[in-house]
């Protein structure tokens, strides 16, 4: 097994660790958290694609390394947009969490 | 499909940079300057659109462009086909339409700046380049950054009034959003570490049946309808649909929820064509049937009528998605059921101009009511004659009532079903039909009903708003009255597979 | 090997921490660790380049904005009885999970041999683009269009950020002003650092277009240059709607649209560079965007406004 | 000479490593918030200066050496601003930062 496909299982398991996160836990910060942990868990086996792919002298495709700091930076901004929601509408009720279910 | 970029193919640039120069200086010149900019945008944007339909129907040919001349896999490609053409004018007409109406909801004052104003005025034109990014989209990475510019210009617009239940509503769509463009990213992923590409026509052609391709167009699937509020992700619809101003729903039921089912179909029927999957569309449809049947039995029950129109796009869009049982033939290689296409895409494009028309119509009857509670409507038909027929209009056209756009569009699906012998689709057509019709009669019989007492509105409403509204609800009608030969269109750059001609 | 299994295991450690603790505030601690062991992780799959985005952006700056969140929200962290999901859920929502991570593990073992690559094609037009950096290459050139798209989802968000202030402080400050210290450790660290990172910022970002590094990097250090100095009080957030900020802030766009065009002009495409002006034109796009992606990087940590406008 | 530089790089990272376990040990032994502090950041500095000075004496050219250096001198930097910053939080009746 080669260092590739030991991240990319790792990432495997990240993707379904952030996926049950984002599922059962109710506070919204919490299932921010876990949308984080997807995502570098998507971005760990596109890394992996890419080492995969290493040819013409460099330790990686490049392609997919520009995708995932283009993903990375995405997320930030999805990040910084819902905590900025989060923080309004708890400054509005008091409360943490979305009501019936979220 | 030609292999370089093809002539006239910077028009699908200017669709893009023409509304995200409009967002840049929206946002530094500020102020009025916001709404002069959109209202000089939708005009020019509109004109784009309609060249470029003019271009694909004049060639009867994809409009393609490599940008900056790197040509797939390592560069870019944009891709206007017929179905991209068709959105593309469908967008610019309700953005235009909207945005008129709006002049009224959000206007900006002489010296100083407002918040909503500003933020309305510039997230219209931003959901206006995301929508075409989408519709012209050739690469999968580049559609997934054009659904997060969706999603960042559309979340905003449901909390633009700043109450909590709105704030609320827009952050539960935020989260299904984003878990919705993270599958999104991770089937692409897969695909890209199976084939090295991420352009649609190159995957195509590349693409072979696998649990590697599976796995991808299920996780991408998913991930779109999170985004797209099927049914079982419709729960985080209806609060930010019915919670948002009137245009902002209007654009939101409209065109945003398209997108996401648009990619489903370039998905299903331009990325695997040759791989059709005959279980897997049932599921879709299963799916459809039952966002049908739960969101019209839902809105049946609602008292206040935004969230009543709200829960009817729930229902509306599992209509949508009974295009794919039906077009998908079991066989390998049997030409699809076009009519049912046909259907579903028409499907998307008049519930669009139906239903923005009735979130306005809805939006200005509260704006004279105060309130939008419908058992409190008696008498605002007298008060609004032509904005209650608006309504109504867009009502006739969600019930599949000839003569209107979702009446072929139903008409299709039913012809569809019968022809592919899947009865029980057609069944669930026709309920959906009279559940539509229950809930619209509710609306309209209220409104029609003499007042007890005399009704006096909080504020006069402009008959030019109220002929915005009857303009795009009278569009969702006349789509009943185009002779099919128009509708060949769709059909242009649809792989060879599809020929099959309109039956 | 060994060494990748330890790290492995350490992420994957982290993870469960990360969704299992029971305090918030414990959580984000271990993602903040989790992004720093993925940063090492990049480096082990030869991609310093997002190795540095990773440590910079996925780690530090969502991390402090996460920690930010959790000590607002602390006092009230206990959710209400009724909202946990039932066991019954718990378990389903498990076995779904674990089957999304088994097939994913699965397809990670299917990937075809040789894997298909890009990198021969991105290598062989590096030339034309004058860069050394391949993946500079594909953000800058091949796939310009979603670098360009990108510097407007940011702006977007800030957008989406602004709208959330109440109606009558549009206009204002952003986040809560912060009181300077002159004997204070944020003060000095303030004087000291600022000068020194502003300088590893701009050569991280130069550094970009031969070696890794580039504008998304060296902007987020110069975001947290400024966001430093806005803690420790020394300078307060500009108020949204100061002119000079907004041009900042669409600086990058904007100048990153008009070169796009003027490819129409030059080469007759569309982000299109001629050959012997690449990589200036390059390097003239990449200067503003850098500046507007740090201020907008700040601005997005920094809130909506909270303070009046003067 | 090589013998012997790389005897010494070995000989200071092996140390500085220690440092930095016994700083771990440390945290996670101690009592209270100010203690560990104490031992984290004390052992965390001399353990990554003994690293530094290890890996000095491997170095090809002075450029690198000057960014090793910096970076010794921006970790020291951060930590005992971090720690000051904890401290005063975690200090009964210390004001928050």
């Amino acid at each position: 097994m080669s260092d590739a496909i030991l991240y990319g299982l790792c990432g495997a398991v990240l993707v379904g660790l952030g996926l049950f996160g984002l599922i059962v836990h109710p506070q919204p910060l919490r299932k921010i958290l876990a949308f984080n942990l997807i995502g570098g868990g998507v971005f760990l086996l596109f890394g992996v694609v890419a080492r995969r792919g290493a040819a013409a002298g460099f330790g990686g495709d490049p392609v997919p390394h520009a995708l995932i700091i283009t993903g990375i930076v995405v997320a930030f901004a999805a990040t910084a947009l819902a905590i900025a929601l989060l923080l309004r509408l708890f400054r509005e009720t008091g409360r943490t969490t979305l009501g019936s279910d979220g | 499909m030609p292999n370089s970029a093809t002539a006239g193919a910077f028009l699908l640039i200017l669709a893009i940079v023409l509304p995200v120069s409009g967002v840049l200086l929206s946002l530094v010149l500020g102020g009025r300057h916001a709404e002069r900019i959109a209202l000089i945008l939708m005009p020019a944007g509109l004109a784009v659109a309609l060249t470029i339909a003019a271009a694909v129907w004049r060639t009867h040919n994809v409009l393609q462009y490599f940008v900056g001349n790197w040509s797939p896999p390592l560069g870019v490609a944009f891709r206007a086909d017929g179905l991209s053409a068709a959105m593309m004018v469908t967008a610019a007409v309700l953005i235009c339409g909207i945005g008129l109406f709006a002049r009224g909801q959000f206007p900006s004052p002489q010296q100083s700046e407002l918040r909503a104003p500003l933020v309305f005025w510039t997230l219209l034109p931003a959901v206006w380049g995301a929508l075409n990014a989408v519709f012209i989209g050739g690469d999968l990475f580049n559609l997934y950054v054009a659904l997060e510019l969706l999603t960042f210009a559309a979340v905003p617009l449901v909390s633009l009034d700043g109450r909590a239940e709105t704030l609320a509503a827009a952050l539960r769509y935020l989260l299904f959003a984003l878990l919705g463009s993270i599958l999104y990213l991770l089937g692409a992923v897969l695909l890209y570490g199976a084939y090295g590409t991420l352009d649609i026509v190159l995957l195509s052609g590349h693409i072979q049946a696998g649990p590697i391709a599976w796995a991808a167009i299920s996780l991408m699937t998913t991930g779109l309808l999170a985004k797209a509020a099927l049914y079982p992700f419709h729960l985080w619809l209806p609060p930010a649909h019915a919670g948002a101003p009137a245009p902002a729903s209007a654009i939101l039921s409209g065109l945003v929820v398209k997108a996401p089912f648009f990619l489903v179909i370039r998905l299903w029927f331009d990325i695997m064509p040759r791989m059709p999957e005959p279980a897997a569309a049932q599921v879709l449809g299963i799916l459809g049937a039952a966002a049908i049947l739960v969101g019209s039995v839902v809105a049946l029950r609602q008292v206040r009528l935004k969230l009543l129109i709200a829960y009817s796009t729930v229902a509306q869009i599992g209509y949508l998605f009974l295009m794919f049982p039906l077009a998908i033939k079991p066989e390998m290689g049997d030409p699809w059921n076009t009519t049912a296409w046909t259907g579903g895409v028409l499907q998307a494009i008049s519930h669009a101009f139906a239903k923005a028309a009735m979130f306005m119509a809805a939006g200005l009857i509260a704006e004279a009511l105060g309130h939008d509670r419908i058992a409190g409507l008696s008498g605002i038909g007298r008060a609004l004659p032509i904005t209650v027929f608006a309504f109504a209009l867009g009502g006739v056209s969600l019930m599949g009532l000839p003569p209107s756009g979702g009446f072929v569009a139903k008409a299709m699906l039913l012809t569809a079903a019968v022809a592919e012998g899947q009865w029980w689709w057609a069944v669930v057509v026709l309920v959906g039909g009279l559940l539509a019709g229950g809930y619209v009669f509710l609306v309209l019989a209220r409104a029609l009903a003499d007042a007890s007492q005399p009704l006096t509105l909080l504020s006069p409403i402009s008959p030019s708003r109220q002929g915005v509204v009857v303009a795009l609800a009278v569009c969702a009608v006349l789509l009943g009255f185009i002779p099919l030969r128009p509708l060949e269109l769709l059909q242009i750059g649809r792989p060879d597979i599809a020929v099959g001609g309109i039956r | 090997m060994a060494f990748d299994t330890g790290v492995a295991v350490l992420v994957l450690g982290v993870a469960v921490w990360t969704i299992a603790a029971r305090d918030t505030f414990a959580a984000v601690v271990g993602f903040v660790a989790y992004g720093l062991l993925l940063a090492l992780v990049w480096v082990r799959l030869a991609a310093p380049d997002v190795a540095l985005t990773e440590a910079a952006i996925g780690s530090g700056v969502t991390g402090g904005l996460m920690l930010g969140a959790s000590t607002r929200l602390r006092r009230t962290d206990t959710p209400a009885v009724g909202e946990k999901p039932g066991a019954v859920l718990r378990l389903a929502a498990a076995v779904l999970c674990a089957l999304v991570s088994a097939g994913l593990a699965a397809i990670v073992l299917l990937f075809p041999e040789p894997a298909p690559t890009l990198a021969p094609p991105a290598a062989a037009n590096l030339e034309v683009t004058g860069l050394g950096n391949p993946v500079t290459a594909v953000l800058m050139a091949y796939r310009a269009i979603d670098t360009l798209l990108e510097t407007v989802v940011l702006l977007l968000a800030l957008v989406g950020i602004w709208s959330l202030a109440p109606d009558g402080i549009w206009g204002g400050f952003p986040g809560p002003r912060h009181k300077a210290d002159s004997e204070g450790v944020l003060t000095f660290v303030a004087q000291l650092l600022v000068p020194v990172g502003i300088l590893v910022g701009i050569y991280i970002f130069w550094v970009g277009s031969v070696a890794p590094g580039g504008e998304f990097q060296g902007a987020t250090i110069l975001a947290a240059m400024w966001i430093l100095t806005m803690m420790a009080g020394q300078v307060d957030a500009p108020p949204v709607s100061q002119r000079w900020l907004r041009l900042l802030l669409i600086a990058g766009p904007a100048v990153f649209l008009a070169i796009g065009l003027a490819g129409f002009a030059m080469v007759g495409a569309f982000l299109a560079y001629p050959v012997d002006y690449a990589k200036v034109l390059i390097v003239t796009i990449e200067i503003p965007v850098t500046l507007s992606i740090a201020a907008t990087l700040a601005l997005l940590v920094a809130g909506p406004p909270e303070r009046a406008p003067k | 000479m090589s013998l012997a530089l790389d005897a010494l790089t070995i000989l200071a990272v092996s140390t500085g490593a220690f440092f930095f376990l016994a700083g771990t040990v440390g945290l996670l032994r101690f009592p209270d918030a100010l203690s560990r502090l104490h031992t984290l950041t004390k052992a965390d500095n001399l353990g990554l200066g003994l690293i530094v000075l290890g890996l000095l004496l491997q170095v090809e050219g002075p450029f690198a050496a000057l960014k090793l250096i910096a970076v010794w001198l921006l970790t020291l930097l951060a930590g005992a601003t971090v720690a000051q910053l904890i401290a005063r939080t975690a200090r009964p009746g210390g004001r928050p930062v």
